[in-house]
């Protein structure tokens, strides 16, 4: 039985930021959590703790919930009244303060009342296992393991699971099929060594950074621009992601590496007196979260602040001189560019990737785990030893070797062999064996970015490609830039339909960027508008709308599996799939009227069928039209899966996983499961309000502007909205084919694409990446 | 019909104008001559034997010695009480007193009559000569200046009229005379010179161009052209080219002396009022256009004209 | 001969009738500047053209400039010519009030600017650079410079030129070597060679300010190191008139294939004193100011010698006799008929006309364009405006000069032997014409600057200011009627540049080359386009006149008579040019270096 | 001293005439028109007097169509203080004599100290204005004058006549024309066009004068000129003598 149909009931203690989200991401995968803490300092609430985390998590931004149903399944208590409610629940997650007494008094009650086998699990970052059971009986020993989550839980994929030598292999595989499944995670097995991974080697490569920085006299803009980008770190750089994570944080971790890792280690060589630090801490200097941190903002002067090394006082940020041509993208010639950017770079990289090949076997067993912790852990773009491949195999050991430092063992074993490579179309790593293995993913994850290693695509133009996934699916991936939706997109839609109706049995629409698709290519569009090019912008609308229609009343089930953002003609691509299995962070929307257009390739006609049918709305045309109206008009996105389904984006029958490495595998179950006796939908027919449902829309429309929430010209774009929900002349009696609703969208979509002032809006969101308010 | 004929004279003999006036102011009835001037009796008597002149009237008085307008129009106006016209040649003296004579008559003039084709029916040119007009006075008395080149001159002799003094109201004291320079002004310039003498390539060299061209046109007051032939040839500097790639001109007369005519010379000076070409090569185009002809060596003949200019 | 009378019936047509509806509104500041003043001003100076500068133009190209120890003498009467010239006004123009000059708006002063150019193009560098130097001072130079200079150069009683270009660089300036040391004293010593400096040094004024970019001894390399210094010929004294000399001298003076009367120097700089102008390695920022205005000009210079060209022809077709009509003799009486009654005679003459009025009626908009750029009170319509000028400046710098040559030689044409014959005058204008092709960055720059730089920039946000007008103007006259011939032309051609505009942006992204392979053919079909909006547009304006009676019907019907050749005889080059541009590169770039 | 400068507005110099076919006169529809040379000549003398001093105010007045405001705003350009327009309906011929009537009813008003004119104007070539004038202000004249000096209250012109030169002395007030060689006009410098369209422009009619301008000579055809009639052969030089001075060259 899989961890996820083992697990039905979970009890969370400690209602920190940790222990809270991580009940609420249980809560999101729709299992019922308890979430306890101790009793309040004073108050009669013996609860108030654990309810005031709850209250809290309901306004964070990003919030933890992703839906206001899935907080309802936290059920929250305290460990003096409620600690034997633990017995009810399959799986027992501490996340109490990092003090090895407390815990242990902790896990000495609970021993007591938990059932044998229900998991136990720690979130200590610290701590080592060893020292947690001190003092436990055996059953609890088999029963206990460390499950160390990242901050934010909910959107953190990495988590780290540290099995005991006396963990029973049942209980850990059944908590972490769970993890993976139910909350989403990519488990990376890791040894019980302090910091674990991505910690161990974060933080050093954090205090390298940092002090190279001060002992090369960088200012931090320089230092941000040569560690950031170019080695593939988010591109806040060292000193940006300390703000955002926390500069009081720094100090702790310190300590408590210090304080349990082994003597010798190199992390010892990089701890400082940091009189500058703790003087930011002292004077509320923390970071993003505080006044700001080795970066500020002055409201006064509008200016972005910087922290000046060796003053230590702000100063106007410098815009840094621009890199040497080619160190961008080149690593080798990053760290042999003359002067300062390559003396930091090499100080950096040499030590930190040296550190990582040392670690191999220590605190994991392969390099890949290393490479994940540090990718879905600290963001990085390649992990440790890809960037070794990129640096070029051998070099960085032959510099090491040339300035007389210990080359580690692995980099000996590979000498100049790459660390990933790809043979017979499968991706494989090297051992510390010396020998390559396959990367193996967890049973049941299918990658196209493993498909792709195997074999060509079967179809494919400038901006999508057809891939073929097994057993008769085949995968539809947008490849443009941002996953823009393009003529060339919808041409190679029109070629996919024969060429599955002859060969295969379903499609999925899927692919691994970022984000699913932003929509409509809006560059090409507003070009094609300054040439004035609107029969071939009239063509490409029809053309969209065409190919969607082909996909929905296509001979074979259609399945939309989008991830992140799904907008615009994004989000219309779904609305015509016959199902979608969407990730559970996928951000859905109808957004065109931000830009002053409207949903264009059949978003508003699909809208309207949806919502005529949900049974919450009072029945008669005007109540549908007036949810999707206020859907469209206000660009309402979802903030989650389960979101979309409260807005219709989803129908209710449609699938989420949690697991983003997953979703391919769920999307195309999901196709072949329709694919048995498959039968294309019948075209809609609609009945809509007409003028007087018009005039009722346009009234709510005045009254929003009255109110300042709506510019003139949004009145405008709204009125254009109208014309298609409500049918525009046909009045109520005239019965309006889908073809015909297609058409009314051409039509306002011309009239405001034609219009100054929606160009005006395109122009500034291409330009500024916010929409422009007129 | 009666006419009054102002007549142009050096107090001894009458000039040719006014005798080309004479036949013109006969074409319209009875002609009586107005001499008026200081001691003019010599011209009075050489006016009383134009053939044609009816009756001389005579002005003698300092005032009109030197035809001042201001002076004579009143003499005039008092004696068109008794006559219906009033003529004077389109010479600049005529051209000076008629116009102040036609208005103290309340008279609207016609200037520069080249034809009389009625009692009251005139032609005349307008537009620089590019339009001939037809005009027929409405007003009870004539006042016409006549162009001399357009009637043929009345005969000096022949004429045996009786002259009457009559005298006028002297001298306004509006004008005064000052003096006169009959000397020729410097050569004028090619652009705005009356008369033009051009030389070509039979002029040989720039000494005989000088030699024959030069002594003609100082005769003339002309200025002095050449084709460009003459001026590549270094006879004269450049800027004496006339031709579509020199000056462009139109003078009153253009002399063409050892000038064959081609297009490019045509070009410059075609719409010159009247052409005479001197050239030994009776065929040469110069005299398809030239309005007088003379054929023969050039060394001879300018020579023979200079001299009897 | 050399013929040239102001087209001032044409350029009033394009001044006061055929923009009236731009969409960029009146300007208030050039309120004053009413028809009956601007007809005024227009006639002064065509007279001042026809009667001064004209015969002054061959003279000038057979004397030529003469360097004697360091002075250059200007062709006889230039000096006379320059004075009148200044004394009239002329050289205060388009300056601005506040140094003494007209305000003129440029759309009169371009017209004027054309005058100058037709009647004597080389005399009209001397007074252009001292306006390109008076941009310069006027938008960069520190109020004391300006006081000390600017009166004296609007005024024409001192002379300015521009000192860019050096023997090893011209088009690529980033490998500029001329240096400026700075002095204790706030000035700087510029020392260094400049080559082809326009009017570098003349005997037509007392001072020559000469603008000079150079690099100070900090300069960062290339193109971003550049400054702009302002050095005199000689230094002005306290009370502001012409004190000592200062360190620059003529070296030499070109001996070129035309605009003989224009002295294009070889300067030396040895430690010349001169100001900063600006700020410092900012030099290329100052130039970039007046960039636009200047390579207008230059377009301008085109068109003038390109009326010229044309006038002279068509007074010779008229003149010269030769062979009989093929319709049969049209003038028995005489010997021959005009050669102007054949028809390839025709050919020559009716293009000539359309590339001049269509070249007019385009520099009519672009220079309205300057003016709202500059003057209009409504923040979008400055933007609009100058989205238009920076697409428009490349179009009309090249169309105007390449189509200028081809005037030039055509008007040869016309003249048979005599053309090639010096004293016709006309070859003349081919060697004038021929460098307006190449300086203020040749034409092959200007392609790229609209196709590397203009097409793709903010999406093709400048492509707007000039497709939305034209497409509109189709959309509401593609309807029955005379129009309808005409306006189906003008689609066709403009459907034909959308989808070219479309390739390159799409093939360019991918490859620049392919974009520079298609960047002749792309600015003549934008030209061709844009000269068929303009001929749209006046015959429509010329066909409503004619239905209200209007009195000067010749000139309306002459205009539809040469729209209408235009669009039949001369557009049809637009589907040459999309057939090239569709060709793509290929057979451009194949053939190997060394193969050639 | 005031000076007053009667102008013209005629087919421009340049501009070859083309007559009717239907013989009622010259075909002036959109034919170039301008200043009569000879009044650009009379204005510049104006301002060149006043440039020395001898006048104070120049006063420029024009008989003519609304359009003539045209040739009144260059003489004002020029340098002409004010100007006056007595305006008739377009297309109407005002004969000479009418010209002079109104000319002397505002020399009345005006009562300027000189009156300087164009000898003739281009398109009718009548020359009599100037005197007309004269005559009906009882004032001397000074025709074809080709230098103007002023001397207190008299003024000392020369005058070009048929052979020579001649120079009189009038009493001023008196009335000047102008011929070819008296000066060569200036350009309009660019500063005064822009200022002559602020100078005071008025605007009258005939009647305010109390002048009937009803023609007094009826046209009733116009012609070309004949064409040129083939040359004759002259035997000799004598005979060439006679022709020209005939012709009133010699």
């Amino acid at each position: 039985m899989s961890g996820a149909d083992a697990i039905r009931k979970v009890c969370v203690i400690g209602a920190g930021t940790m222990g809270a989200g991580i009940a609420a991401q249980v809560a999101n995968a729709g299992i019922p959590v308890l979430l306890l803490d101790i009793l309040p300092r004073e108050g009669d609430d013996r609860d108030a703790v654990a309810k005031g985390a709850v209250a809290k998590m309901l306004k964070t931004d990003p919030a933890p919930f992703m839906s206001k149903a899935a907080a309802k399944l936290v059920e929250t208590g305290n460990i003096e009244d409620h600690l034997d409610k633990a017995a009810e629940c399959d799986w027992i997650v501490e996340a109490i303060v990092e003090r090895l007494d407390i815990k242990q008094a902790l896990y000495a009650r609970l021993e007591a009342v938990k059932r044998p086998g229900t998991a136990v699990s720690s979130n200590t970052s610290t701590i080592p296992l060893n020292a947690l059971v001190d003092g436990r009986g055996e059953q609890f020993r088999k029963d206990f393991l460390i499950t160390h989550f990242f901050n934010p839980p909910r959107y953190m994929r990495l988590i780290e699971i540290v099995r005991g030598t006396e963990t029973d292999a049942g209980v850990a595989g059944r908590v972490e099929d769970f993890v993976d499944r139910m909350l989403g995670k990519r488990v990376v097995p890791t040894k019980d060594t302090p910091g674990f991974i991505a910690n161990r080697i974060g933080t050093y490569w954090l205090a390298v950074a940092v002090n190279a920085a001060i002992d090369q006299g960088l200012t931090i803009e320089e230092a941000d621009q040569i560690g950031g980008k170019p080695m593939g770190v988010p591109k806040t750089g060292i000193f940006g992601l300390i703000d955002l994570v926390g500069v009081d944080l720094m100090p702790l971790l310190t300590k408590s590496l210090t304080s349990t890792l082994p003597a010798g280690d190199p992390y010892f060589d990089t701890v400082r007196p940091m009189p500058m630090v703790d003087a930011m801490i002292a004077s509320g200097y923390t970071g993003r979260k505080g006044k700001g941190g080795f970066y500020a903002f002055d409201k006064a002067t509008k200016t972005k602040q910087s922290r000046d090394l060796a003053t230590g006082e702000f100063r106007a940020t410098i815009k840094p001189a621009p890199l040497p041509p080619g160190t961008e993208k080149d690593l080798a010639a990053l760290v042999s560019a003359p002067g300062k950017v390559g003396a930091y770079a090499w100080e950096v990289l040499g030590k930190v990737l040296g550190y990582a090949a040392d670690l191999v076997g220590v605190v994991a067993d392969d390099v890949v785990a290393i490479d994940d912790a540090m990718k879905l852990g600290y963001n990085w773009q390649y992990g440790p030893f890809e960037l070794i491949d990129r640096l070029g195999p051998g070099q960085l050991a032959a510099r090491l070797a040339a300035e007389g430092r210990k080359v580690p063992v692995i980099l000996q074993t590979a000498g100049e062999r790459p660390f990933y490579r790809v043979e017979e179309g499968k991706r494989q790593f090297l051992g510390t064996d010396g020998a390559y293995h396959d990367v193996v993913r967890p049973a049941g994850v299918l990658l196209l970015e493993d498909i792709k290693l195997a074999g060509k695509p079967i179809i494919k133009n400038g901006s999508a490609a057809l891939w073929d996934v097994g057993d008769g699916v085949v995968a539809l991936e947008f490849t443009g830039k941002m996953n823009a939706l393009d003529a060339d997109v919808m041409a190679l839609i029109g070629q996919t339909i024969p060429l599955v109706q002859e060969k295969y049995k379903a499609l999925v629409i899927y692919n691994e960027g970022s984000n699913f698709s932003a929509g409509a290519n809006l560059g090409l569009a507003m070009f094609a508008v300054n040439i004035a090019a609107w029969s071939e912008i009239e063509k490409l609308t029809k053309g969209g709308q065409d190919a969607y229609l082909a996909l929905k009343y296509a001979p074979f089930p259609v399945v939309g599996a989008p991830a992140g953002l799904a907008l615009g003609g994004g989000c219309e691509v779904l609305l015509h799939s016959d199902a979608i299995q969407a990730h559970a962070e996928s951000y859905i929307g109808l957004v065109e009227c931000g830009v002053g257009l409207i949903p264009g390739w059949g978003g508003c006609g699909e809208m309207i069928d949806r919502w005529r049918h949900n049974p919450m709305l009072p029945k008669g045309p005007m109540p549908a039209v007036a949810k999707v109206f206020e859907l469209i008009s206000t660009a309402t996105v979802a903030k989650s899966a389960a979101e979309a389904k409260e807005l219709g984006f989803l129908r209710p029958t449609d699938g989420v996983s949690m697991n983003r490495d997953r979703l391919l595998a769920d999307a195309k179950a999901r196709a072949l499961a329709l694919a048995e006796g498959y039968e294309p939908p019948q075209p809609p027919e609609f009945r809509l309000p007409g003028a007087g449902g018009k005039a009722a829309l346009t009234l709510a429309v005045k009254g929003f502007q009255a109110q300042g929430l709506a510019t003139p010209y949004d009145g405008v774009v709204a009125d254009a909205l109208a014309d298609i929900l409500t049918g525009g002349e046909a009045d109520l009696v005239d019965v309006l084919t889908e073809a015909d609703m297609r058409a009314l969208e051409r039509q306002s979509f011309m009239k405001l694409v034609r219009d100054p002032r929606s160009q005006a809006r395109v122009e500034h969101m291409l330009e500024t990446g916010k929409p422009l308010r007129n | 019909m009666n006419v009054l004929v102002w007549v142009e004279h050096d107090n001894a003999s009458v000039k040719d104008a006014t005798l080309a006036a004479v036949t013109a102011a006969g074409q319209l009835g009875e002609v009586t001559a107005l001499v008026a001037g200081a001691g003019c009796d010599g011209a009075a008597a050489a006016a009383a034997q134009i053939a044609g002149v009816a009756k001389v009237l005579k002005a003698d008085d300092a005032a009109y010695a030197h035809a001042l307008a201001e002076n004579v129009a009143p003499l005039i106006v008092a004696l068109m009480a008794d006559y219906d016209a009033f003529v004077a040649p389109a010479t600049s003296h005529g051209k000076n007193v008629a116009p102040r004579v036609a208005a103290l008559l309340d008279v609207m003039q016609v200037s520069e009559v080249l034809s009389i084709d009625g009692p009251k029916t005139f032609t005349r040119p307008t537009y620089a000569g590019n339009a001939i007009a037809t005009v027929e006075s409405s007003d009870a008395k004539l006042v016409l200046t006549v162009r001399g080149t357009a009637f043929a001159k009345a005969a000096a002799t022949g004429g045996s009229a009786g002259i009457e003094a009559v005298s006028g109201t002297g001298d306004a004291g509006l004008s005064h005379f000052v003096g006169a320079e009959i000397a020729k002004s410097e050569r004028p310039e090619l652009g705005s010179a009356k008369v033009i003498v051009s030389g070509g390539r039979a002029l040989k060299d720039a000494q005989t161009f000088q030699d024959v061209i030069f002594p003609l046109a100082d005769k003339l007051g002309a200025g002095v052209g050449a084709s460009r032939a003459a001026v590549d040839a270094g006879y004269v500097p450049n800027d004496y080219q006339v031709g579509q790639t020199g000056k462009i001109v139109a003078p009153e007369v253009y002399v063409a002396v050892g000038i064959s005519g081609a297009i490019q010379h045509l070009a410059g000076m075609k719409d010159s009022k009247t052409i005479i070409a001197i050239n030994k090569d009776e065929d040469a185009p110069i005299f398809q256009v030239a309005d007088i002809g003379l054929v023969g060596d050039l060394f001879a003949l300018v020579p023979e004209l200079t001299g009897k200019l | 001969m050399q013929v040239y009378d102001a087209p001032l019936r044409d350029m009033r047509f394009v001044l006061n009738e055929l923009y009236s509806d731009d969409g960029f509104g009146a300007l208030p500041i050039h309120a004053e500047f009413t028809p009956d003043l601007t007809d005024a001003i227009l006639e002064e100076a065509a007279k001042f053209c026809r009667e001064v500068l004209l015969p002054l133009n061959r003279p000038g190209d057979e004397e030529g400039c003469h360097l004697e120890n360091g002075v250059v003498r200007t062709p006889a009467g230039f000096i006379e010519a320059y004075k009148a010239f200044a004394e009239g006004g002329w050289t205060s123009l388009a300056s601005s009030p506040e140094w003494g000059g007209q305000g003129v708006p440029e759309a009169v002063g371009k017209l004027v600017e054309e005058m100058i150019c037709s009647a004597n193009l080389s005399f009209g560098l001397y007074p252009g650079l001292t306006h390109g130097a008076v941009c310069a001072i006027e938008g960069h130079a520190s109020d004391a410079l300006k006081a000390a200079y600017l009166p004296k150069l609007v005024s024409g009683e001192w002379a300015g030129t521009m000192c860019l270009t050096e023997p090893h660089c011209g088009t690529d300036l980033g490998l500029l070597r001329t240096r400026a040391v700075p002095q204790d004293d706030g000035s700087y010593k510029v020392s260094g060679a400049k080559i082809f400096i326009s009017a570098g040094e003349h005997d037509l004024t007392g001072n020559i300010v000469h603008l000079v970019l150079a690099r100070l001894p900090d300069a960062p390399p290339g193109i971003k190191g550049i400054s702009l210094f302002l050095v005199p010929k000689f230094l002005p004294k306290e009370d502001g008139t012409p004190g000592p000399r200062n360190g620059v001298t003529c070296a030499a003076i070109e001996h070129k294939m035309g605009l003989k009367a224009s002295a294009t120097c070889q300067m030396l700089f040895d430690n010349a004193t001169g100001w900063l102008v600006g700020e410092p390695h900012k030099g290329m920022a100052a130039m970039f100011t007046m960039m636009n205005a200047e390579r207008l000009s230059v377009g301008i210079q085109g068109l003038g010698v390109g009326e010229a060209a044309y006038q002279s022809a068509v007074w010779y077709a008229k003149d010269r006799l030769q062979g009989r009509s093929l319709a049969g003799a049209k003038y028995p009486d005489k010997p021959a008929d005009p050669i102007i009654v054949h028809p390839d005679v025709r050919r020559m003459l009716m293009t000539m006309r359309a590339y001049n009025e269509g070249c007019r009626a385009l520099s009519g908009w672009v220079a309205r364009a300057l003016d709202a750029e500059a003057h209009s009170p409504d923040p979008e319509v400055r933007k609009r405006a100058s989205d238009f000028v920076a697409l428009m400046t490349p179009v009309v710098k090249a169309l105007f000069t390449d189509l200028a040559s081809d005037s030039a030689n055509l008007a040869i044409q016309c003249y048979g032997g005599h053309g090639y014959i010096r004293e016709s005058g006309v070859e003349q204008y081919a060697r004038d014409a021929r460098i307006t092709m190449i300086y203020e960055g040749t034409n092959g720059v200007q392609a790229l600057d609209l196709v590397g730089r203009k097409l793709g920039a903010n999406m093709g946000r400048y492509l707007r200011s000039f497709f939305h007008p034209v497409s509109q103007f189709i959309e509401e006259n593609n309807v029955d009627g005379p129009m309808k011939p005409m306006v189906e032309g003008l689609a066709r051609a403009f459907g034909a540049l959308q989808l070219s505009t479309a390739t390159i942006a799409q093939r360019g992204m991918k490859d620049p080359e392919e974009a520079g392979a298609a960047s002749a053919d792309y600015l003549r079909l934008l030209g061709l386009v844009a000269m068929g909006y303009c001929f749209a547009k006046s015959t429509k304006i010329a066909g409503l006149k004619l239905f209200f009676g209007a009195e000067d019907k010749a000139f309306y019907d002459a205009k539809i008579k040469t729209a209408t050749y235009f669009f039949e005889r001369i557009l049809p080059q637009a589907t040459a040019s999309f057939l090239a541009i569709k060709a793509g590169k290929t057979s451009m770039m194949a053939l190997a270096d060394d193969a050639f | 001293m005031k000076i007053l400068v009667p102008v013209k507005r005629v087919i421009d110099y340049n501009v070859k005439p083309r007559v009717k076919s239907d013989g009622s006169g010259v075909d002036l529809a959109n034919v170039k028109m301008s200043m009569n040379p000879f009044d650009e000549i009379a204005v510049e003398e104006a301002i060149r007097l006043k440039e020395k001093g001898a006048a104070s105010e120049i006063v420029a007045v024009s008989v003519g169509p609304a359009k003539a405001q045209e040739t009144l705003r260059t003489a004002l350009a020029m340098g002409a203080d004010r100007a006056v327009l007595v305006q008739v309906e377009d297309g109407a011929e005002v004969e000479p004599l009418a010209v002079a009537k109104i000319l002397k009813a505002v020399a009345d008003e005006e009562a300027p100290g000189l009156v300087i004119c164009g000898k003739q104007a281009i398109d009718d070539d009548s020359n009599q204005v100037g005197q007309m004038l004269a005559a009906l202000l009882g004032r001397p004249q000074g025709t074809f004058a080709s230098a103007v000096v002023v001397e207190g209250d008299a003024v000392v012109v020369t005058r070009e006549v048929d052979g020579g030169l001649e120079t009189v002395k009038l009493a001023l007030p008196a009335v000047v024309t102008t011929d070819l060689r008296l000066n060569e006009p200036r350009y309009a410098s660019l500063p005064n066009i822009m200022k002559a369209k602020s100078k005071p422009l008025a605007v009258k009619s005939p009647a305010d004068f109390g002048v009937d301008v009803t023609p007094r000579l009826k046209t009733l055809k116009v012609a070309e000129p004949p064409v040129r009639s083939a040359g004759i052969k002259v035997p000799d030089v004598d005979t060439l003598v006679a022709k020209l001075k005939e012709m009133g060259v010699a």
